[in-house]
């Protein structure tokens, strides 16, 4: 089962890692929405697995539970990375609104400007 | 420290105070800002003549403030001989130029800026020579370069004066850097940066193996504040300076002040070999040169400077020669050169100002014109030329004789000769300063008719030039005691070596040099004409040149560098990033080694291995498919799916149901997004670029596939031991992973709810900016239809999601209610009906269901934060720290026993919060699309067949 | 036993019904008869496993469990309207007003012909 | 337990909602409520300050749980200078930002404001790695929000990519948090420092990865080479306000990797012995040449101030790196001086860019009041380049001085100080051709409409002198401050005495 | 018996999910992948039931519910942005 | 009075069997619990419900819903046939349209439900006047029998239960 969970996070990273790195909004979004996946995933595996031992304490006997804390810092981060990636898809629809192409990049570095003028 | 000694700071601070003076009256005349520039020059000048007498009896004044002891700076102030020359030299020269700057400058120039300049400057050049802490000194050595790039600058409006100014402060600005790291070193050596203590160590510095990195750094800081070459360059650049300033910092002050420096270094540095070696040569070089090129120089000012720079590296060389007596010689030139410079100085000021023009090629015959000019300029520049009765000669005897007697890498000809080249040189140049511009017949071409200036110019050069006479003729009575006290300061006490100041020393060698100068500098006067085109048609390295082009090199290597570094692109900051981070931790991994696995693996039941070929399959896919933006959201939703599902199977049923309602919601706002977006991503990058991406992407997945592989296989022991046995009893709930989240860590889900807060006031603001800016213009021209289908809001999809919605607002309220023991809590809840909320929307649109809301969505976020936050906060009210939790079992016949926990006001907050950032988000970003012009519904379905049949009815179909 | 047999059949039932709706998903060659496929995991798929699961726990474990119902219940209420969704994003990307039976009423289609307008609306 | 301890958290968090959702409408109310918070958060600031200054540690237990098992904040003089400098800072830089109507260009300027306060201070707080993760999204989140503040293309692009490489930088941290977690079990600094150092050193692959991956993630946000690409396209685009109020943005990186890299994975623990010096050493001698070369070849102002930040970072790093309480001290008070001097840079260059319309470092026609910009910016640039007489000089000393017990002394000393020549002659031919070279151009015609670009009025300019004002003070009280922050960073190095007080409140009485 | 059985419907519903997949890659058209998502909701279900079955548990129920009600909600998403363009209208 | 605490007293009893499915155990607390939501729900979601549809036959209702589930067994069976045992060629695939008596839009709501839940018939759409449903039949040779068959045995009991 290790070996599920480390390629799983492992092959959402590689995913992740290269749409990031593409020139569009829209991959890089995918691209960070994957990694997310997998940071989770990758957080929640810091737990070690475990098999039909969900830390819901059972108050009629003994039970052994699995390790209840980095559940509770995945469901933190699926939160945090639920508000980022809102706030990460409306800059970028800004961003596409306003210069008019959705790409990540400025075409003349610092220096640059889209082209476009705020005023007219 | 004696009670005079306590007046040392305030002389140095007095210019300092005073400059605040002139920059508060800008706009008042220019009599009222150099009588208020002088008053603080005068209090300071007289605090100094009460402190002379002690100083003159061999007393050294001391006095220290603290300041920085963790460093070892203190403001500590001593007065010697050596300080007492200088502090002279700065306040008394100041003094006059405040008073012919008055006259020389304009009316339209912006006096009390200057005059704050002039004073800054003075308060800077006071610290140097004041300073008993190297590290102050330093302090004040940056001072005058700060102060002298403004008054260069001071005519910001000439391009050579802001070129000037700014090569100024980078050539001094850069030795002072040098000089910091040389004083640093000088003070690790000695253990102390005082400067009394650095100089009685002399013996361990030059001893220590950082000698002579010290040595060169605090040298190349001398250097280009002196203008020693290589780096005299920008001495006559600095000459687009007002005529005043040149006088001042150029002839007087802040070019002595490399000079000074080695002479206070003097006992500490000099005596080696390569204190010798370099600081002779250089001077030596120095001298020749500058005498060479001030020879054809045709600017008056310019002729000054590199005259200047020639008596700097006269300077220099004596102070190089490391025997007492050529120590003692300079500080006696230093006195005769700050005379006779001057006043030659404001005598080309007066010049200019009258005729003018600067050019001695257009000059000539002004002895009739302006007799009163003339008389001061030429006992100036004969002064300058070494002729006897003239301070001048005084000191360039002694410093031939000094030459004379000097043995460099074993030649005995080499300092002798280049010391009379420099000084026939010298003759040569003052000569030419007299015979071209004073004799010679009236011209009638001046620029402006020239006469002598009115009183208050001329006054402060007479002044200058009396001295030179008188020390001249009477150079022991005069000066001698002066000299003796500050060249003792630069030997470093002990015994003073013999000297006599007089005009007649017997026939020494200096006297046949003296001789051969003179009469060779008659010579090439008389050859100038012919000499001069020779220059002219010799081609030269002009250090101007080189160094503009120095700047712009490395301005624009750095240009290049910048630029082509912070390109721009995003994407390859990402790649940096990652490919830094998968280096680094392989790096940091290989460091160490890894105990044996503690874990036994779990076993792969078959469907799970279904499950991970879904996700792995479903991941390939979107990478492969991404361009296809739709398809790649589908597969997202498999992603999603599969992840949600392994959650449950690997005992979090929390996280299944946090991940699969947070996904459907996301999946939402990226089809709201897609929206506007374009619907396929271009390929643009080639093919070696997205092997490249795949590379790092590879070796990033494979990186932390292993290090989950690492952990997940060896046992640790956790602090969750004490969650699970303390849940039930001290947090009141049986789902542990919710009382850790509303209790145990309950201020992070405070810090979680209050990022989505600040999610949904950042999208709320977005959009406003965009409705409200030039994008909304954009967006109204946008055309985002896409009517593949007409119907828009399906009959059965609003029957259907009428129905659901109670059902799923159920489902929300008990997810919400067990949460503390069973999985769920109020983010699900949130999510759930916030999901509730979106069907409705979704089948009956925007307008109708919005026509509904009862409350601002805006306003449910704060009431989040705000209860979640107070809930935390009523705590205190109990003296116990914020989000202490409280709980009770209430029971109530014939209803079985229930719990009241305060984590469940908290999980209210967290609920409201959620609820209310979700539909903000959608809500924005429909707000966004009614922008772009699409319609709006007043009715939930598009068509309603029961009211055809009433409209039938009615007969009015 | 009984219980055993009845809780066998049942998981059987619904295990062959859901595989066949998957596999018309892959074994029917056009879109819109694929659309037909899901109906079966849907109804006697889950159906099954969720009968299964309450005669489980009251027959097996001798707790009362009906909460199942109400996954049916939202079943029953969504899995029509997907398929309508799913088969109209169909008829209108690839077919026309043409390509279809007339509607032998006064208005075409709801996918290609708006809605009348309504005396009230502008 | 002291409950004002979390104030500086609690107080912008109570704020904000109600200057976002109630006073939504209302920029006066608004601003008075932001400003008197502002005000209160300085008090409460000085107030913690003087509590810390003892040199006793102080802990609040949230939720009255032990640590490590809840959250606690720890309340040491370290936490409490950053505290108040961002406080101080936040003041400046609200002010400004009122005064010059920034905050009225676009919506809720004021309660990102505090939110994005409420974050760093939760940051320097918390005695919680994962805690300080939360802390680290509130303020990055609320930075996204004060970035894109008033929108525009270029503002927009820029935003754009500040939001996605912090993501990036955010999935790293938990990365690295995870790794950590799965190596000791635990998130409570303390403890985490407790049982790192029980690690055996030849078992130590696991957690040095954690530590490293750490430090990158703390790099990204000091802007560090060669993570530190976008910090200059940010700063130079985000509205100059916000740009300054960043200026403690880097510094909760460097403060976070003082933290970490002394508290848990600090000099002594073998597991992970030298690995954060030895790397950082390099990637600070690169930082301050990329912002030096930045200085010099920077077209425009905004990108000139923000890579003189970027050198900034590099020179206080550069003193980190050598993990001593000495030089750590000169570190802090490098800290304290440049997050003020880059502030000052922005506030000053809104003031420029505002009246000129453009930031573009090419002559145009002096502005209104050319001199008293000309004055201000001097006064910022010799700030900034390290000259006297303000606190960059002495701050550049302290930490040249610190560095001479290094090996690299050499190399450190040159790379500081040809930086700081570099960035000298940057400044200088920017501030020549910005208001010398202006002055040669005939004035710009007065437009057809009549609207000529309206003086500064003092309240606009007041809080740029303070921010200067600070670094003057900053100078002259550089015996006591410098004494001060070498107690800090004393207290710092004294790991048992941070674990005792959080772990074992009993044994400290 | 009834291990038998559920390892059987195990099979079937995994088997199954295979069989999605195969549809989400190939497509060809948007109705077809969002139809296989569909039913790999539902598989996902009848398999969470299972498991909950399996495990004699009722603790992973909630989680079965909520895929239910979402997952008819991203698929109605799905369809209505291929129909409509705009999900919210 | 009644009716503005219990507008929708069907839809109250519903969801109080919802809470008690939810919480998957019938106790007094948990009855009085749903009750109260029961009662509160449908007034909180009220405004989502601007018509109010009418159950004229309750018994008709369960008839219909019990014809359907048999209508679903067995169409389930004759479906799984053809997909498992026919080849794909040999499917024969008709459109049919169904004009509908039915205006209520919740009773064409259950129809059209109904036509797609039994395997074998999908309802794609109706008419843009709702007065036609269009009807995806799987395999059928006899397009019209399906039709009838789909009037006569849904719409019919439909019209009695809610017109
Ligand atoms: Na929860
Ligand atoms: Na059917």
């Amino acid at each position: 089962m290790e070996i599920v969970v480390a390629s799983s996070v492992g092959v959402l990273t590689a995913g992740g890692i290269y749409l990031m790195l593409r020139l569009r909004a829209f991959p890089v979004i995918l691209g960070l929405a994957l990694l997310s996946y997998a940071v989770n995933v990758f957080l929640f595996s810091s737990g070690r697995l475990a098999i039909d031992m969900p830390p819901i304490l059972n108050k009629y006997g003994e039970a052994s539970y699995t390790d209840p804390l980095p559940q509770a810092l995945v469901l933190t981060a699926i939160v945090i990375s639920f508000g980022m990636t809102a706030v990460l898809v409306m800059v970028a629809l800004g961003s596409y609104i306003d210069c008019e192409d959705d790409r990540v990049d400025m075409p003349g570095g610092l220096d640059g400007d889209t082209g476009k003028d705020d005023g007219q | 420290m004696s009670d005079g000694a306590s007046l040392l700071p305030i002389i140095a601070i007095l210019p300092f105070l005073g400059a605040l003076v002139p920059g508060l009256m800008i706009r008042a005349g220019r009599t009222a800002c150099a009588t208020f520039t002088a008053i603080p020059t005068i209090l300071a000048l007289t605090m100094l003549i009460v402190l002379a007498p002690s100083v003159m009896r061999g007393e050294v004044l001391q006095a220290e403030i603290a300041w920085l002891p963790q460093l070892g700076l203190s403001a500590a102030f001593f007065l010697d001989g050596l300080g007492l020359l200088f502090a002279g030299m700065i306040l008394g020269v100041g003094l006059l130029i405040t008073l012919y700057a008055r006259f020389y400058l304009s009316g339209e120039d912006p006096m009390g800026q200057f005059y704050t300049y002039l004073l800054l400057f003075q308060g800077a050049m006071l610290g140097i020579v004041l300073s008993d802490n190297i590290l102050l000194l330093l302090i004040f050595w940056e001072l005058t370069s700060l102060s002298s790039f403004l008054l260069i600058g001071y005519w910001k409006h000439l391009p050579e004066g802001r070129q000037g100014a700014r090569m100024a402060l980078a050539v001094t600005g850069g030795g002072g850097l040098a000089m910091i790291g040389g004083m640093l070193i000088l003070g690790h050596i000695v253990g102390s940066y005082n400067l009394t203590d650095i100089l009685t160590q002399g013996e361990a510095i030059r001893a220590s193996e950082w000698y002579l990195p010290a040595l060169i750094l605090i040298l190349l800081g001398a250097f280009t504040k002196s203008a020693q070459f290589p780096f005299h360059f920008w001495l006559p650049h600095a000459m687009a300076a007002p005529t005043p300033v040149s006088a001042y910092l150029h002839s007087a002050t802040m070019v002595k002040a490399g000079v000074f420096l080695m002479a206070r270094m003097w006992p500490a540095l000099a005596g080696t070999e390569a204190w010798f070696y370099i600081v002779t040569t250089t001077g030596l070089i120095t001298m020749v040169l500058g005498a060479l090129i001030a020879l054809f120089k045709d600017d008056l000012k310019a002729l000054l400077a590199f005259s200047t720079v020639s008596h700097l590296g006269l300077l220099t060389m004596l102070l190089g020669m490391g025997t007492k007596l050529a120590a003692v010689v300079a500080v006696f030139h230093i006195i005769n050169h700050l005379t006779f410079k001057a006043a030659l100085f404001m005598t080309a000021g007066i010049i200019d100002h009258e005729t003018h023009t600067r050019d001695i090629k257009r000059l000539g015959g002004l002895r009739h014109l302006m007799p009163v000019t003339f008389v001061i300029g030429t006992v100036g520049a004969l002064s300058m030329a070494g002729i006897p009765l003239f301070n001048g000669f005084l000191s360039k005897e002694m410093m031939l004789e000094e030459a004379a007697h000097t043995v460099w890498a074993g030649s005995v000809w080499a300092v002798p000769v280049l010391a009379t080249l420099g000084a026939l040189l010298s003759v040569a140049y003052s000569l030419r300063f007299i015979a071209h511009v004073f004799l010679g017949p009236v011209r009638d071409d001046y620029p402006a008719k020239p006469h002598d200036p009115p009183f208050g110019m001329w006054a402060a050069p007479a002044l200058l030039v009396a001295m030179v006479v008188v020390i001249g003729v009477l150079p022991a009575a005069v000066v001698g005691p002066l000299v003796a006290v500050a060249g003792g300061a630069v030997i470093g006490g002990g015994e003073m070596p013999y000297y006599s100041l007089k005009i007649w020393h017997g026939v020494t060698p200096a006297l046949y040099m003296s001789g051969i100068a003179v009469a060779g500098g008659l010579l090439l006067l008389a050859l100038h004409r012919v000499l001069d085109r020779i220059w002219l048609a010799v081609p030269r390295p002009e250090a101007k040149v080189i160094f503009d082009a120095l700047v712009s090199w490395v301005a624009a290597l750095s240009r290049r560098i910048t630029e082509s570094a912070h390109n721009g692109a995003v994407s390859r900051y990402l790649a940096i990033l990652t490919v830094a981070t998968v280096a680094l931790g392989y790096v940091a991994w290989r460091g160490s080694g890894l105990s044996a696995p503690t874990r036994a693996p779990l076993p792969v039941p078959p469907v799970v291995a279904v499950g991970w070929v879904l996700l792995i399959v479903a991941t390939i896919s979107v990478v492969t498919m991404h361009r296809s933006r739709f398809r790649a959201l589908v597969l997202i939703g498999v992603i999603g799916l599969m992840i949600s599902a392994g959650f449950v199977y690997l005992s979090a049923p929390d996280l299944a149901l946090t991940q699969i309602s947070v996904e459907t919601v996301t999946i939402m706002l990226l089809l709201l997004a897609l929206h506007f977006l374009p619907k396929t991503t271009p390929r643009e990058s080639g093919a070696g670029l997205r092997l490249r991406d795949a590379a790092i992407a590879v070796a990033a997945g494979g990186a932390v596939a292993g290090l989950a592989y690492a952990f997940m296989l060896r046992d640790t022991s956790s602090i969750s031991d004490y969650h699970l046995a303390n849940s039930y009893e001290g947090g009141g709930g049986t789902n542990v992973v919710n009382v850790i989240l509303v209790d145990f860590r309950g201020y992070d889900t405070y810090g979680e709810i209050i990022v989505l807060g600040i999610a949904g006031l950042i999208i709320f603001a977005l959009v406003e900016t965009l409705l409200t800016g030039p994008a909304a213009r954009r967006l109204r021209n946008a055309d985002l239809s896409r009517n593949i289908s007409r119907d828009r809001h399906p009959l059965m999809m609003v029957v259907a999601t009428r129905v659901m919605m109670p059902i799923a607002v159920m489902v929300g309220v008990y997810i919400f209610l067990r949460g503390h023991n069973q999985p769920g809590g109020g983010f699900v809840a949130g999510l759930v009906i916030s999901i509730a909320l979106l069907m409705q929307y979704m089948a009956s649109g925007f307008a109708w269901t919005q026509a509904r809301k009862r409350i601002e969505y805006h306003a449910m976020i704060g009431w989040g934060v705000v209860i979640a936050g107070l809930t935390g906060a009523a705590a205190w009210l109990a003296g116990a720290p914020f989000l202490t939790s409280a709980f009770g079992y209430i029971h109530l016949p014939p209803i079985e026993e229930f719990e009241l926990a305060s984590a469940m006001a908290f999980d209210l907050g967290v609920f409201l919060t959620v609820l209310g950032a979700v539909m903000l988000m959608l809500f924005s970003l429909s707000r966004l699309a009614r922008h772009a012009g699409e319609s709006v519904n007043i009715e939930p379905m598009d068509y309603d067949p029961s009211k055809r049949v009433e409209t039938a009815e009615g007969g009015d179909r | 036993m009984i219980a055993d047999i009845l809780i066998t059949f049942f998981l059987v039932v619904s295990g062959v019904f859901g595989l066949v709706g998957s596999f018309g998903l892959i074994k029917l060659r056009d879109t819109m008869q694929r659309v037909h496929a899901p109906t079966k995991a849907t109804t006697l798929g889950v159906g099954g496993v969720l009968i299964a699961s309450m005669l489980y726990f009251l027959l097996i474990k001798g707790s009362f469990s009906f909460h199942e119902l109400l996954i049916t219940l939202f079943l029953l209420l969504t899995a029509p309207i997907t398929a309508n969704f799913i088969a109209k994003t169909f008829i209108a990307v690839h077919l026309r007003a043409r390509d279809l039976p007339e509607t032998g009423g006064e208005y075409g289609w709801a996918v290609y012909d708006d809605p009348p307008t309504r005396p009230d609306a502008e | 337990m002291n409950h004002w301890i979390i104030a500086p958290v609690i107080l912008p968090a109570l704020l904000a909602p109600i200057l976002g959702f109630v006073m939504r409408h209302d920029i006066t109310l608004a601003r008075a409520a932001s400003v008197a918070g502002a005000v209160a958060l300085v008090a409460i600031a000085v107030g913690l300050t003087m509590l810390a200054a003892g040199g006793e540690t102080h802990v609040y237990r949230l939720g009255d749980w032990p640590a490590p098992f809840g959250i606690v904040l720890v309340l040491d003089r370290l936490s409490a200078l950053m505290v108040l400098i961002t406080a101080v800072l936040a003041l400046i830089v609200l002010l400004h930002a009122v005064a010059s109507g920034w905050d009225a260009r676009g919506r809720h300027f004021h309660a990102l404001f505090q939110f994005q306060l409420m974050g760093i201070f939760g940051a320097f707080l918390t005695g919680d790695i994962f805690n300080l993760f939360v802390f680290f999204e509130i303020l990055l989140i609320a930075s996204y929000g004060l970035m894109i503040h008033s929108g525009g293309p270029q503002r927009m692009r820029a935003g754009l990519q500040y939001v996605i490489i912090n993501l990036a930088g955010s999935t790293l941290f938990l990365f690295a948090l995870s790794t950590l977690y799965g190596v000791t079990g635990t998130l409570n600094i303390a403890d985490l420092a407790l049982r790192v150092q029980e690690i055996p050193t030849d078992e130590a692959a696991l957690i040095r990865v954690a530590a490293m991956l750490l430090m990158i993630v703390f790099a990204v946000k000091a802007a560090l080479f060669p993570v530190q690409f976008w910090l200059p396209g940010t700063y130079a685009n985000a509205p100059a306000p916000v740009a300054a109020l960043f200026a403690i943005m880097t510094k909760v990186g460097a403060y976070a990797i003082l933290r970490i890299h002394t508290v848990i994975f600090g000099p002594g623990i073998e597991a992970t012995d030298g690995l954060a010096g030895t790397w950082l050493f390099p990637a600070a001698v690169l930082t301050i040449a990329v912002g030096a070369f930045g200085v010099m070849g920077a077209r425009r102002l905004m990108p000139l101030i923000a890579f003189s930040v970027v050198g900034s970072m590099g020179t206080l790093m550069i003193a980190v790196s050598v993990f001593t309480p000495e030089a750590t001290g000169a570190a802090l008070y490098y800290l304290v001086h440049s997050t003020f001097a880059a502030a000052a840079l922005f506030l000053i260059a809104d003031l420029i860019v505002t009246r000129r319309g453009a930031d573009g470092l090419s002559a145009m026609p002096a502005s209104v009041q050319n001199g008293l910009f000309a004055s201000l910016f001097f006064a910022g640039a010799i700030g900034m380049a390290g000259m006297p007489p303000l606190s960059g000089f002495l701050g550049k000393l302290l930490v040249l001085d610190a560095l001479r017990a290094s090996p690299q002394m050499a190399l450190a000393w040159v790379a500081v100080l040809l930086g700081s020549l570099l960035t000298i002659v940057g400044f200088a031919r920017a501030g020549s051709t910005l208001f010398w070279k202006s002055t040669a151009l005939p004035p710009e015609p007065v437009p057809a409409d009549g609207a000529v670009p309206a003086a500064a009025r003092p309240v606009e300019v007041a809080p740029t002198m303070v921010a200067i004002a600070v670094l003057a003070l900053l100078a002259a009280l550089a015996g006591p401050v410098a004494g001060y922050l070498e107690g800090t960073a004393t207290q710092l190095f004294d790991r048992g005495g941070y674990i005792g007080a959080v772990l074992f409140p009993q044994a400290e009485g | 018996m009834i291990t038998g059985a559920l390892v059987f419907a195990f099979a079937c519903y995994g088997l199954g999910l295979l069989f999605n997949l195969w549809r989400i890659a190939t497509g060809p058209d948007a109705a077809d992948r969002i139809l296989a998502l569909d039913t790999m909701v539902i598989n996902v279900i009848a398999l969470l039931i299972l498991y909950g079955i399996w495990r004699g548990t009722a603790v992973y129920y909630e989680a079965s519910m909520l895929v239910a009600m979402v997952g008819f909600v991203s698929t109605v998403a799905y369809a209505r942005f291929v129909l409509r363009g705009d999900i919210i209208e | 009075m009644l009716k503005r605490v219990l507008p929708h007293p069907v839809l109250s009893i519903t969801l109080t069997f919802v809470w008690l499915a939810l919480v998957n155990k019938i106790t007094l607390g948990n009855l009085i619990l749903g009750g109260a939501l029961g009662m509160i729900v449908p007034l909180v979601t009220a405004p989502y419900w601007p018509d109010r549809p009418t159950l004229r036959n309750p018994l008709m209702a369960a008839e219909y819903i019990l014809v359907v589930l048999w209508d679903i067994v067995v169409a389930n069976v004759q479906v799984a046939m053809i997909i498992l045992f026919k080849r794909n060629d040999a499917i024969h695939s008709k459109w049919v349209t169904i004009p509908l008596d039915l205006t209520s839009a919740e009773a064409i709501t259950v129809l059209a439900g109904t036509i797609t839940m039994t395997p074998g018939t999908v309802s794609v759409t109706l008419s843009a006047d709702g007065s036609n449903l269009l009807v995806h039949c799987l395999h059928t040779d006899d397009p019209e029998a399906v039709r009838d068959q789909i009037k006569a045995r849904y719409e019919r009991r439909l019209m009695e239960v809610f017109q």
